[in-house]
């Protein structure tokens, strides 16, 4: 593993009307690393995933970006340094066909003059969204328009793409098929934070692993030693 | 003797997703059940489709033997239904007391009624002292608790609780459950939607299983924790073994 | 500060009447043998929807200010009030200009702003000459302090239809058929109704085949011209603002409509100048009755000439005639008085027989409830992109052409 | 003992709201006819504008056309009185009726179809145009050409509701008075919680038993009814009645500068905010003939009403009642009239 | 009787395309950033003295002087959403109906200031013209307006659908949060969408200067318009706009010609009321999010 970790989180602390999402959290993720963040509802994950976007303004702490800090750095500057989500709920175009989502996600600078060359990718990887092409976003199925938002993060180029739970509301079949795609995506050198509630299926495919409770890190590890940590098996089921 | 709360076959779409799927289940009078599952199970419409949030797509919801699905929210409040939401809804800019104080106001119109039933439902949550304090002195587990008076003040026979221990310390959800014992022993029918497993253990005597908005199990948390579809459901293949 | 103290007794006694003593102790003291400086208040709706005639008002009360000084010697200074075109202002502006110490007021355009700021004055005595204001109720609900140089409504109709019924009745081919296309706001509607009756009361020789309101927010009118058309008139008869005369006019020419006569009663678009900036050779030949200036009258050449010189883009019209006159009217009461004490100036508006200055009219005399008796109109008749009196005889710069030219020959 | 003081406005504020008012009502014995006419003009508007207060400041619901209600008011009592010589006081209470079913009527169909938000307050202003419109197409109620009150004259009748403007001075302080205490026993009695709790969260205040569908109905109807009442009276101040001056846009426009600014939902708020922006406009429509330049009150005017939402988004009233608390305890200001409205 | 009614037909349907181009900066701006731009009518009024200006001062044709107000618009929305309208896009709605007013006063104001409150007619001979059609008659100055209404829906449409910027607005439209989350530059989408809403609206008044003379307070009878129309409509849509704008031209129109004129408006607020009612989102509204 490389030294020099490629974002740095560093006693970040975010909160919405007088309560307390994160509370001085620190994470780092080293290149071309799977990350996973696991927590319950309500733990912070998607604060944590937000801040870093940009969409949420921290209150206090740092994001650095190589080096460079990024915390209050508008979302679209964000993006533009190689930082893409797959959000929670998928947050797609809906009334915007399928093409058109891609064709947005691929118009940041950094990817705009490989568009054409990205899009057909996308289609190579979710055969799916090309038999749909030209089909609102709102209309295809759960796992299509999970394919589609994780297309459209690829669009951009990013060095790390964000799933926020990218599980969520999927058949067992589907989770699957989600996590092989993320799975596909780290092979491919792609350096990816994973935060889910799932917690056994994210820990067991994660390099490494936080355990977000309540605003707080409450462990970190190898995805390995997480998975077999008695305090982890004991708080999500209760064995 | 009716049983209190009755599920028959209660479904519901939005839109291509089937959210619960054919549900049927029973309540008895009283004690603490337990509606488990993982994120997106249906647990939280399967909720709001028996506190008249949403109308069920199919079937019928019986209280009391009476038919209820279809009701409005707030019909079914004042039938004796008291929910809570799982991301907590406080009027801001009241005080603690003044929140709670408007569930009462569904069964009385006097003020100083109203607000010793808050008072009473505050302290069986043990947020006596804060009331009145304004919301945003509030911690977390607090607003949990809170949540749960102004269900509470409402006077209802069966409560409707949405995860009010997550993100809770285990000493704080100890505490909960605690609460949550006493008002089961005064002879209130809870209905627990829960994400941590321990919790449940401790605390409910029944626990019913969602998956994919479908009930997959159901039986006594000890039954339910060794039932292997439940294992893999919740925590995913890799627990199977 | 004589000026200011006398006004400021005065209305104490109006208020409380218990100081009434020492305010006649005082009279004498005051009265002078120039006329006494006296302030004028003027209520005009100088911003808002009537903006338009109220600032044209204004001028009319700036210029005839300067003129009443030069002609009567007498020391008058003028206070505006705006009443931003709402009638709850009325009062407001009216207790401004009292408090600020006007002796009498002028105004206030439009009934509502008229009628509340009349309380104002009948609270405090103070005389009130209404300049315009049409409905008749200004004078009918029993205000002392009202003076009202205008005319009501029906009085205007009547005396317009007479001088229709003489042109129709002197021209070899007399329109067979006449169509109403009125507005329907306060003005329109009460014209409309005056019309009926003066119609029938004076018989004229054209039939009145239909009535058309049209909404006063109305943004298109062919349709109702269309109507218009289709009712087989030949004689347009209407009750306009400036935007709807323009647009009825369009709307003729668009629809190749050529009535033979086209003629206001109490309308406005023929004495306005952006009548004639939009119709330009179009505008030429429609008629309209208004109030306006005697153009034979002895001072009206002087008069028009310095407006024009005072105010380069403006016209002197009906708003600004009447404003000046009703000037004249107050510094002639003033002259007379010999005092600026409200009370003595009402006394001698009472009494007012003026030949006006300005406008067209009879000798300006007030009835009993205020009522200027001997207003009348006159006939104009758009020429060379200018409004020109034809009617009556008297005062006619020429006689009235008919009929119309046909809207494609010009 | 602790239970009835609870129940009731804390005694200072009770004290404090009596000494303003006492205040108020010594100025009407003393000030100029200007003052006197100027401030009954905005004691009217501050009342209705009370009215339009509850309605979004506690029910939660928007109005931009409540010239309809105070339009209802306005002509009740008009017609009432110049056409049957009835007393105002049935054209009030006729008023009152009016607009509360016409209110209710309104609210059912729009909350009953799902209309809300921005497109109920679009819904009020079609419904205020469309009555302007019929309004002024109505022969009985006088049409465009409006309709007028007699002069007053003789003595002031309480009963007839004719005065002088000290009389209306008094009249309209007293509905000032009685719109406080209004706005601050509604606030402390069950409709306050319940309509405070359904504007905060519509489906939370459900599952709490609240019926806000027809809480919703019930708040339109009541805030219809009462800026009726202001209609009746501003009728009886100007008077005289034209259907594009008092149900036109301008008056739904002036009502509700005033509660913004002061402050929406308190009890002293519209009070405050009309007292500070009528006499703004009037001012600076002085100034602007001052110079002859009309127009420039407007200028002034619209950027003082965009400093006044941009500086002070919750108003002026609770901007006072800050930092008066940060110096000194003044606890019973905050909880009689804090309130704001988040969205 | 036939031609009566064709020539209303045709009148109707001129009338709504106008109705619907003084209503389209309207809907752009609901329909991307949410917020219902009471300013609308002083915009149009605006455009309308760039109209009168050019006809009456300079001679410079209606449809040059229509891109001149268009582009002097923009720049003016472009800076007023920058500036002002930026911090009220979250706030509530009675906060950015006062805003709004402040600014409809301002613009009021100023025009007042500038050019008085006399009405101002653009000279043209558009405004005296016809063509005809057999046995109907159309107004040049309307066919003109309709015309470039037809157009300028159509190349704003195209713009939408095809350009790289203009997806980006129908994305912003569409899901404002998922916008920032792939790096949409929201700010700049923001300020160019209310730059061509005001756009729009000093175009259309630009380019019905032939048809109405322009005075400072027309701005609230504009306003109205517009939203009836809008309204009736959809807020947000553009085919909503023009089928809004036809409905309520013809149905004015046909009111005239049956019922009393000066009950117009009245059946096209009384229209409103129903469709807000039965169909609050307009016949092509977006639905609320």
């Amino acid at each position: 593993m490389p030294n020099e970790p490629l974002l740095t989180v560093q006693s970040l602390t975010v909160g919405y009307g007088g309560s307390t999402a994160l509370d001085s959290v620190s994470i780092s993720i080293y290149p071309e690393e799977l990350l996973s963040v696991v927590g319950a509802n309500g733990a912070g994950k998607t604060s944590l995933i937000r801040s870093i976007a940009g969409v949420v303004r921290p209150l206090d702490g740092e994001i650095r970006w190589r080096g460079v800090d990024i915390a209050g750095f508008p979302p679209w500057e964000i993006c533009e340094l190689g930082i893409a989500q797959v959000p929670e709920g998928r947050e797609l175009f809906r009334n915007l066909s399928v093409e058109e989502n891609l064709l947005i996600g691929g118009s940041l600078k950094r990817a705009r003059a490989r568009r054409s060359g990205n899009i057909q990718q996308v289609y190579g990887l979710f055969p799916r969204l090309l038999e749909r092409r030209l089909q609102a976003a709102g209309t295809l199925s759960g796992g299509e328009q999970q394919m589609l938002a994780i297309g459209r993060a690829i669009m951009a180029e990013p060095e790390l793409i964000m799933f926020d739970e990218p599980s969520i509301g999927l058949s067992p079949s589907l989770t699957r098929a989600m996590f092989d795609i993320v799975k596909m995506l780290h092979a491919k050198k792609t350096t990816i934070l994973l935060v889910e509630q799932n917690v056994a299926d994210s820990l067991s495919i994660g390099d490494r692993g936080y355990v977000l409770e309540n605003g707080h890190v409450v462990l970190e590890g190898t995805g390995a030693a997480l998975l077999t940590n008695k305090e982890v098996r004991r708080a999500y089921l209760g064995l | 003797m009716t049983d209190l709360l009755e599920l028959d076959g209660v479904s519901r779409r939005f839109g291509g997703l089937l959210a619960v799927d054919n549900v049927s289940f029973r309540l008895k009078g009283e004690g603490i059940t337990a509606l488990v599952g993982p994120n997106g199970a249906g647990k939280t419409t399967c909720f709001n489709l028996i506190a008249g949030a949403l109308p069920p797509t199919q079937g019928s919801i019986r209280f009391g033997g009476e038919i209820i699905s279809g009701f409005p929210a707030e019909d079914i409040c004042r039938l004796g239904i008291g929910r809570t939401f799982q991301v907590v809804r406080p009027m801001r800019d009241m005080t603690v007391l003044e929140n709670v104080m408007i569930g009462a106001f569904s069964w009385t119109r006097k003020v100083s009624e109203a607000r010793d039933a808050a008072r009473e439902a505050l302290d069986m949550v043990g947020l006596g002292p804060k009331a009145e304090a304004g919301i945003s002195r509030l911690t977390l587990p607090d607003r949990k608790m809170l949540e749960t008076a102004k269900a509470l003040s409402t006077r209802p026979r069966l409560l409707l609780l949405d995860e009010v221990m997550a993100g809770l310390r285990p000493p704080e959800a100890a505490a909960v459950v605690a609460v949550l014992r006493r008002l089961a022993e005064r002879g209130l029918s809870i209905l627990l939607v829960e994400h941590v497993m321990r919790i449940v253990m401790e605390a409910a005597e029944h626990v019913i299983v969602l998956h994919h908005g479908a009930k997959i199990a159901e039986g006594t948390p000890r039954y339910i924790v060794s039932h292997p579809e439940v294992v893999a459901g919740y925590l995913g293949e890799a627990f199977r073994a | 500060m004589t000026s200011l103290k006398g006004p400021l007794i005065n209305r104490r006694v109006a208020m409380k009447g218990a100081v009434g003593l020492a305010a006649a102790t005082m009279a004498p003291w005051v009265r002078a043998a120039a006329p006494p400086p006296v302030k004028v208040g003027a209520i005009m709706p100088s911003s808002g929807i009537l903006a338009f005639p109220g600032q044209s008002c204004v001028r009319g009360i700036d210029l005839g200010a300067k003129f009443a000084r030069e002609r009567y010697g007498v020391d008058m200074t003028v206070v505006h009030a705006d009443t931003q075109s709402k009638p709850e202002n009325g009062r407001i502006a009216a207790d401004s200009l009292i408090q600020q110490g006007c002796n009498v007021l002028i105004g206030a355009w439009d009934s509502g702003a008229t009628i509340s700021a009349l309380q104002a004055a009948e609270a405090a005595k103070i005389p009130m000459v209404v300049h315009i204001a049409s409905a008749n109720q200004v004078t009918s609900q029993g205000f002392t302090q009202v003076f009202r140089f205008y005319p009501p409504a029906a009085t205007i109709v009547r005396q317009s239809l007479a001088e229709m019924k003489a042109l129709v009745t002197s021209v070899n081919d007399p329109p067979k058929g006449a169509v109403v296309l009125h507005l329907s706001n306060t003005m329109g509607t009460s014209t409309a109704t005056s019309l009926d009756a003066a119609w029938k009361e004076l018989d004229l020789p054209v039939k009145l085949l239909e009535y058309i309101p049209y909404d006063e927010k109305a943004r298109d009118l062919s349709v109702e011209v269309a109507k218009a058309k289709a009712s087989g008139a030949d004689a347009l008869v209407s009750v306009t603002r400036v935007n709807d005369a323009i647009m009825i006019i369009r709307e003729c020419i668009k629809q190749a409509w050529n009535p033979k006569l086209i003629f206001s009663p109490n309308g406005n678009g023929v004495p306005d100048k952006a009548f004639y900036d939009a119709l330009g050779k179009y505008a030429d030949g429609a008629m309209s009755s208004n109030l306006w200036y005697n153009p034979k009258g002895e001072d009206a050449r002087t008069i028009v000439d310095r407006f024009q010189s005072t105010y380069a883009n403006e016209w002197l019209d009906a708003n600004s005639g009447c404003a000046f006159e009703a000037v004249q009217i107050v510094a002639d009461a003033v002259v007379r008085a010999r005092s600026a004490v409200s009370s003595e100036i009402c006394a001698a508006l009472k009494a007012t027989d003026l030949k006006p200055i300005l406008m067209y009219s009879g000798p300006i005399k007030f009835d009993a409830t205020g009522q200027n008796t001997g207003a009348a109109v006159t006939v104009l008749q758009a020429k060379e992109s200018k409004p020109h009196v034809v009617g009556p005889d008297a005062i006619a710069e020429y006689k009235a052409r008919y009929p119309l030219v046909p809207f494609e020959k010009r | 003992m602790q239970k009835k003081r609870d129940a009731l406005p804390d005694r200072g504020a009770v004290l404090g709201c009596l000494a303003a008012f006492a205040v108020l009502a010594m100025l009407g014995g003393v000030l100029n006819p200007y003052l006197i006419s100027l401030l009954t003009i905005v004691f009217l508007f501050t009342f209705i504008g009370q009215s339009w207060s509850i309605m979004l400041g506690l029910g939660g619901q928007l109005s931009i056309g409540h010239a309809l209600f105070v339009g209802i008011g306005a002509y009740s009592v008009a017609v009432l009185n110049i056409r049957y010589g009835l007393s105002p006081w049935f054209g009030l209470v006729v008023g009152m009726a009016l607009a509360a079913t016409i209110g209710a009527t309104l609210a059912w169909l729009s909350f009953r179809f799902e209309v809300r938000g921005i497109y109920f307050a679009l819904l009020t202003i079609a419904a205020a145009e469309f009555s302007r419109v019929v309004f002024s197409g109505w022969e009985f109620v006088g049409g465009m050409q409006g309709l007028f009150f007699p002069a007053q004259s003789g003595p002031n009748s309480f009963w007839m509701l004719r005065g002088d403007a000290r009389f209306y001075y008094f009249v309209s302080l007293a509905a000032v008075l009685l719109g406080v205490s209004a706005t601050a026993l509604i606030r402390l009695s069950f409709l306050g919680y319940v309509w405070r709790a359904m504007r905060d969260d519509e489906d939370a205040s459900r599952a709490l038993g609240v019926r806000t569908f027809l809480h919703k109905i019930l708040v339109v109807s009541f805030s219809g009814a009462w800026a009726a009442i202001g209609g009746g009276l501003l009728a009886l101040v100007q008077g005289s009645v034209f259907p594009d001056s008092i149900m036109g846009m301008g008056i739904s426009v002036d009502i509700l500068v005033g509660p913004i600014v002061g402050g929406l939902g308190t009890a002293f708020g519209p009070l405050i905010g009309t007292l500070i922006t009528l006499p703004l406009d009037h001012l600076a429509s002085a100034i602007g003939n001052k110079f002859g330049i009309p127009g420039l009150n407007n200028v002034g005017y619209g950027l003082a009403l965009i400093a006044a939402v941009w500086l002070l988004p919750d108003g002026i009233w609770p901007a006072i009642v800050n930092s008066a608390k940060s110096i000194t305890r003044l606890s019973w200001f905050g909880n009689l009239q804090m309130e704001q409205v988040k969205k | 009787m036939l031609t009566l009614w064709g020539n209303v037909l045709a009148s109707g349907i001129l009338m709504g395309l106008v109705y619907g181009i003084i209503a389209l900066g309207l809907t752009i701006i609901f329909g991307v950033i949410r917020i219902v731009n009471f300013a609308h009518g002083a915009m149009v009024v605006f455009g309308l003295y760039v109209g009168y200006c050019a006809g009456a001062w300079w001679g410079i044709p209606t449809i040059v002087a229509a891109v001149g107000a268009g582009a002097l618009l923009f720049v003016f929305g472009y800076g007023l959403e920058t500036l002002v309208v930026k911090r009220f896009v979250t706030r509530p709605h009675h906060i950015q109906f006062i805003l709004f007013i402040g600014i409809s006063l301002v613009l009021s104001g100023a025009q007042l200031i500038a050019f008085g409150p006399d009405p101002r007619p653009s000279v043209s001979h558009l405004s005296f013209e016809t063509i005809a059609v057999g046995p109907i008659r159309l107004d040049l100055a309307r066919l003109q307006a309709a015309t470039v209404a037809a157009v300028m829906i159509l190349a704003l449409a195209g713009f939408l659908k095809y350009s790289t910027f203009g997806r980006f607005i129908r994305a912003a439209a569409d899901n404002r949060l998922g916008g920032l989350m792939v790096g949409l530059p929201i700010p700049k989408i923001y300020a160019t969408t209310f730059g061509i809403g005001a756009a729009c609206a000093g175009g259309a008044g630009a380019l019905i200067s032939p048809l109405f003379d322009a005075q400072p307070f027309l701005a609230v009878d504009f306003t109205l318009l517009a939203f009836v129309t809008v309204i009736v409509g959809g807020l947000g849509s553009f085919v909503g706009a023009l089928v809004g704008g036809l409905t309520i031209g013809l149905t004015e129109a046909f009111a005239a010609l049956l019922f009393a004129p000066s009950l117009k408006s009245a059946l096209s607020y009384g229209l409103l009321m129903i469709v807000l009612i039965v169909r609050p989102r307009g016949f092509f509204g977006a639905k609320e999010t």
